[in-house]
């Protein structure tokens, strides 16, 4: 990886932290709609796997979709916009936190049904298989998603057909409240791909360049006609599972030796110490984002909302042409 | 050549969509190899190979929901669902994923699917005799089409393939007009008398959300969907010789619905019988009567009559299934009740 | 001590129930450890220890399809599904196991399971916000309940225990009156006024398929569910200072449906405006219009108004949102509307 | 295996070929109700797996339910009411063949939708383990049945509870017209027992002694509280899907070399050749069996059709009382 790309990924991942972090303020502050679920603490997965795509690839999202709608290069000003329900949030309004996505980078949705997401990854990779122009599709989705029948059925649909499809299990210990080993007998949720017949491949989900170096190598296997590899990156939210959720059910001493391994820090560090990546870069990438992230809270609140009847608009395709 | 059963209809529309245009695929169970359990896609995988025509694994969420990002990328899938009552298993990608994802994601994508799927009870019991339509025309984001005709049926499927939003596709068993391989379905075609209409070969599209009055009359007004469609027009032949002219509506699409028809004719005869075969409560019927009874109150001469299956499961026993569904005989006496008229109304009543 | 919430009502009916009944017992997503997203289960696990109270996999079907199994082998379990569009997920184990299994099986078992389920608008968006009645009143061999009041909730909660068949019990989350961890809930039950009931502890039941009048009245009927119900008795009392005393009927369970109830208060009345928080086609409203075009033509004195929410997804901004649901003030303009009575009445409209 | 109980369980397996063949025939021959899937081939299974049972364990079935409903012990003559759709039917004529049950023994249920039963079964554990009574369950299913999100979700809930619950995979090569290696990139199907952390076994179907042996182990283990085995049996369908189906998708020889391990004919010789059972005592259950047959068709055409208005009285219990 070179220094402008390992630069650019940490922009990414800095992007996202201070988008979410700007609006855990604002909904401390203000009467902000809806609620919302963050990624903090789960960047480098999003990040890493992400650099590999184009887009012309696609992917799909879960109802922790922030990370992944920024890692796929959204723009954050639409997505904020967004969060504010406003008329020039990517989705006009209608979908906010839960349902965040943009199309004209490939990101086909956060989703608010746990494992939706999954199949609907695996007929984005038909359609690239159809096609044949080599593009991929990835589905990332979490321990909990990894016990519905959708993950199974979908899992098992591309396996057989050989979708070019990556399955990202974001193994964040947690489904809610409840540890993903009261829910499954496993250590591993990788270890499921054999059930498919294909590979499955656990990495530290807190490092960037162990999830890029993984991804890298599942997404080549894709775009080759490879098939599906079932990735699972070991990560941690930093957060509660919702908003202002307390997270009664885990300890923590278990969070502060999880934040100690910030994704952020660490690649930060081997940036300094690695890399050879002068500080002063590093911090003026860290003030670009916020000065983007002050722009984006800007730009929503001076956007208007959606007109009264917009919600017409969006039932039918073809309804208002 | 004129295609007289639907199960032909239906196989010449999807290949004059597939060759029309290479984005049109087929998915299902058993839908390649075998060609459908009902026929439809016989002799497809041939023509169109194996890219297109996909035999899938038992596993209706995951087979809708490829359809669902197949059809937000580029691709019109038409996904086979072999008994419609199989369709609770994928419920949460047709009405959480296919009927929403547009309007979540405020217009960005068009989701251009077709589920298509066959209702009826055919003496297979509880769980393989259902007529689900109710459920997905209470989800907004869907449109519903069920045909009667081999000529609606090519028309409409047609329209539906080329329509950019998810489509429930439904069609009766015992209409198909082919046998079932373990099956006893049969045409109950004739029963269409003057309203029988073949297929052509060649482009037509029968638009979604025009109704088509099957058979005119100034009496009393037969909203009809599926097999009670036929049902009603055998009805209105027995009625006819009783002075009774009746007007048979086919919606062809409940949604959209075409209300200007329905209640026009209503307007017309002041009674209204609406036939099913959902089970009554929410259903079919429900929805007629209530749009009726908020737009043309004042035009009914009579009480609104529903004929649709009463709020039990299908039972498997023939006399009992037989029973149970609303057959041409309890369509004539709820016809005849209307005609019975005012004399039903309550001496006490309101006067308007 | 009274139970003034209607979380607070839940769980007693639940302490209650389980105390007395060794073979209650609760499954669901985050129930046990967290006490539940809506805090309904809170505390019973330390209460009844981990083989009574199972915290699951997120596994909506799987669930439910142990809740069937338990329930016809000798258990009575109370399952709860997180938010009742993820019912969806569970949809064949609902419909064509839980309601059909003792038909199918010619009567050999019970299924005494009860599926609770928070539904309601609040700011989610389209995946968060429906409310699904319809669909489960449309299969047959489910029970319904959908309670308003602490009162209500409590009795009902142990009706649906004690009943011997699958039951289909809708909580809104906007009259629960506790905080949901990470939501806005809100308690809104100031909005029943004098119909306010606390939960009493100790044991008393509210039998299902009986109506509650929340409000009597002479000139309207509104009928009216979950938080509609409260906006209509805060409609009512906007009406009556215009003179205009609306009879506010709260069913109180869907299946079975009290008709006579709401007959009777429609005979007398003659103007019906049925509200409820699902979308229009085919829902809660739709049935209820259509069994009163059937059973009371003659008594209305002007069209049936539905109130719900029009055919589309809920969407996400507030302003909108607002928009699409029933508001008080809606109720009010559709029981208006209805006064109008027959000048709405078309000159060449059939005469009785 | 004694040598009585050879015999009670090569007569198990008669019955439910003789109740076929017969059915087959009625077919043929009249108007019967409905329609059917034939276990024909598959014997073994049910037979060797209920053989560890008592009518207080439960089972739960498939479409393809006859065989597993005699070996559960129904009364046969109740189950050819059925077929008939007679009132004296095991479900008064309300179910038929696709939902053929005999509570009774512990039976609950053929299902009409694919894999339904897995979860229910599963169900049907949590009793007796809530109970503690050291009954079991067991959920009968096919090879394409492995593909629902219903058996994920099923098998993984009785795995993190350790259920008392045997999953039997009648893996008969076929799901309707699809070779299951065209639905998943698997051998065995009984892999996939890895992915829920419970042990998978794979035997030989045809031959019951093997079936015996193998479920005798898994229900061991269920009722001594260690939890759920995956038990796949290699078995296959000697007639098409459904009554009349003609197979065209596969080929004669595969039936003709399958049906060389007839499970009947292999038990058959296995009885006469080393358990040195007297062919005089097979051939007379095998006359036992053929009164049983015909005294049940006997019964179920003298029994009276269910009353008209029959279907209202199970719609809900408790109406009628
Ligand atoms: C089908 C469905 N079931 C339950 C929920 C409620 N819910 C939302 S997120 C969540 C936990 C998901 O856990 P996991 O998949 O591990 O993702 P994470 O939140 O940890 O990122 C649950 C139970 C849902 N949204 N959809
Ligand atoms: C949910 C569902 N999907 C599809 C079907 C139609 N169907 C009935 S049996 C069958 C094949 C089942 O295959 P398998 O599980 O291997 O059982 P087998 O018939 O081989 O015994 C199919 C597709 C169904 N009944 N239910
Ligand atoms: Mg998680
Ligand atoms: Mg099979």
């Amino acid at each position: 990886m070179d220094k402008a790309t390992a630069l650019g990924l940490y922009r990414k991942m800095v992007e996202i932290r201070r988008f979410e972090e700007k609006l855990y303020h604002l909904f401390s502050t203000r009467d902000m709609p809806g609620s919302m679920h963050q990624y903090n603490g789960e960047e480098a997965v999003a990040v890493g796997v992400c650099a590999h795509l184009s887009p012309a690839d696609y992917i799909t999202s879960t109802h922790r979709g922030h990370g992944h709608c920024i890692a796929k290069g959204a723009d954050i000003r639409a997505v904020m916009a967004e969060m504010f329900a406003k008329s020039t949030g990517c989705c006009r309004g209608m979908g906010g936190s839960m349902h965040i996505a943009d199309f004209s980078v490939g990101m086909l949705g956060a989703n608010g049904i746990v494992a939706a997401g999954i199949p609907i990854a695996g007929g984005a990779g038909l359609t690239c298989q159809v096609q044949g122009k080599g593009h991929v599709s990835v589905a990332f989705f979490g321990d909990g998603a990894a016990n519905e029948g959708a993950f199974h059925e979908a899992v098992n649909l591309a396996a057989v057909w050989r979708l070019p499809v990556v399955f990202v299990c974001e193994n964040n210990v947690y489904g809610f409240s409840t540890h993903y080993r009261r829910t499954m007998l496993l250590e591993n949720i990788a270890d499921r791909a054999a059930a498919y017949g294909i590979p499955g491949v656990v990495v530290d989900g807190m490092d960037l360049r162990i999830v890029h170096a993984a991804a890298g190598e599942a997404v080549r296997r894709a775009r080759d006609g490879e098939g599906p590899t079932l990735l699972e990156c070991k990560t941690y939210r930093f957060m509660g599972h919702s908003r202002f959720e307390p997270s009664s059910y885990r300890t923590k001493k278990e969070l502060e030796e999880w934040k100690k391994r910030d994704p952020i820090a660490l690649f930060r560090s081997a940036l300094l110490a690695e890399a050879g990546v002068p500080e002063a870069e590093i911090v003026q990438v860290e003030r670009t984002v916020d000065e983007v992230i002050e722009e984006s809270v800007r730009f929503a609140e001076q956007s208007p909302d959606p007109a009264p009847g917009d919600w017409r608009r969006w039932i039918f395709a073809g309804e208002d042409a | 050549m004129e295609l007289r059963t639907i199960v032909l209809a239906l196989r010449q529309a999807l290949v004059e969509e597939m060759d029309r245009d290479s984005s049109v695929i087929l998915l299902g169970e058993d839908i390649a190899v075998f060609g459908g359990a009902y026929r439809v896609t016989e002799g497809l995988l041939a023509r169109y190979g194996e890219s297109r025509v996909r035999d899938t694994p038992i596993s209706e969420a995951g087979i809708v929901g490829a359809g669902v990002g197949a059809a937000m990328t580029g691709l019109r899938p038409v996904v086979e669902i072999q008994f419609n009552d199989f369709l609770a298993c994928a419920m949460d990608q047709i009405c959480n994923q296919a009927a929403k994802m547009r309007f979540m994601m405020g217009g960005q994508v068009k989701v251009p699917l077709v589920i298509r799927a066959p209702v009826g009870a055919t003496g297979r019991a509880a769980q393989h005799s259902q007529s689900l339509e109710a459920w997905f025309m209470h989800t907004p984001g869907l449109k519903v089409v069920f045909p009667c005709t081999p000529y609606d049926a090519k028309g409409l499927l047609a329209s539906a393939i080329r329509d950019d939003n998810p489509v429930m596709f439904f069609e009766h068993k015992l209409l198909y007009g082919g046998s079932s391989p373990g099956g006893k379905a049969k045409t109950a075609v004739d029963g269409l008398g003057e309203a029988f209409r073949a297929a052509p070969e060649g482009e037509y599209l029968v638009p979604l959300g025009v109704a088509d009055i099957k058979r005119a009359g100034r009496d009393v007004t037969i909203v009809a969907t599926g097999l009670t469609l036929h049902k009603s027009l055998s009805a209105a032949d027995i009625l006819a010789r009783e002075g009774i002219e009746a007007e048979v509506i086919d919606p062809r699409t409940l949604v959209p619905l075409d209300r200007e028809t329905i209640l026009a004719s209503v307007r017309r005869t002041g009674r209204l019988v609406v036939a099913s075969e959902d089970q009554l409560t929410c259903g079919v019927a429900s929805e007629i009567a209530a749009i009726v009874a908020e737009e043309a109150l004042w035009y009914l001469d009579a009480p609104i009559r529903r004929v649709s299956v009463p709020d039990t499961p299908i039972p498997f026993a023939p006399g009992l299934e037989h029973a149970v569904l609303p057959q041409t005989q309890t369509i004539v006496e709820a016809v005849r009740s209307t005609m019975a008229g005012p004399a039903g109304r309550a001496p006490g009543g309101g006067t308007p």
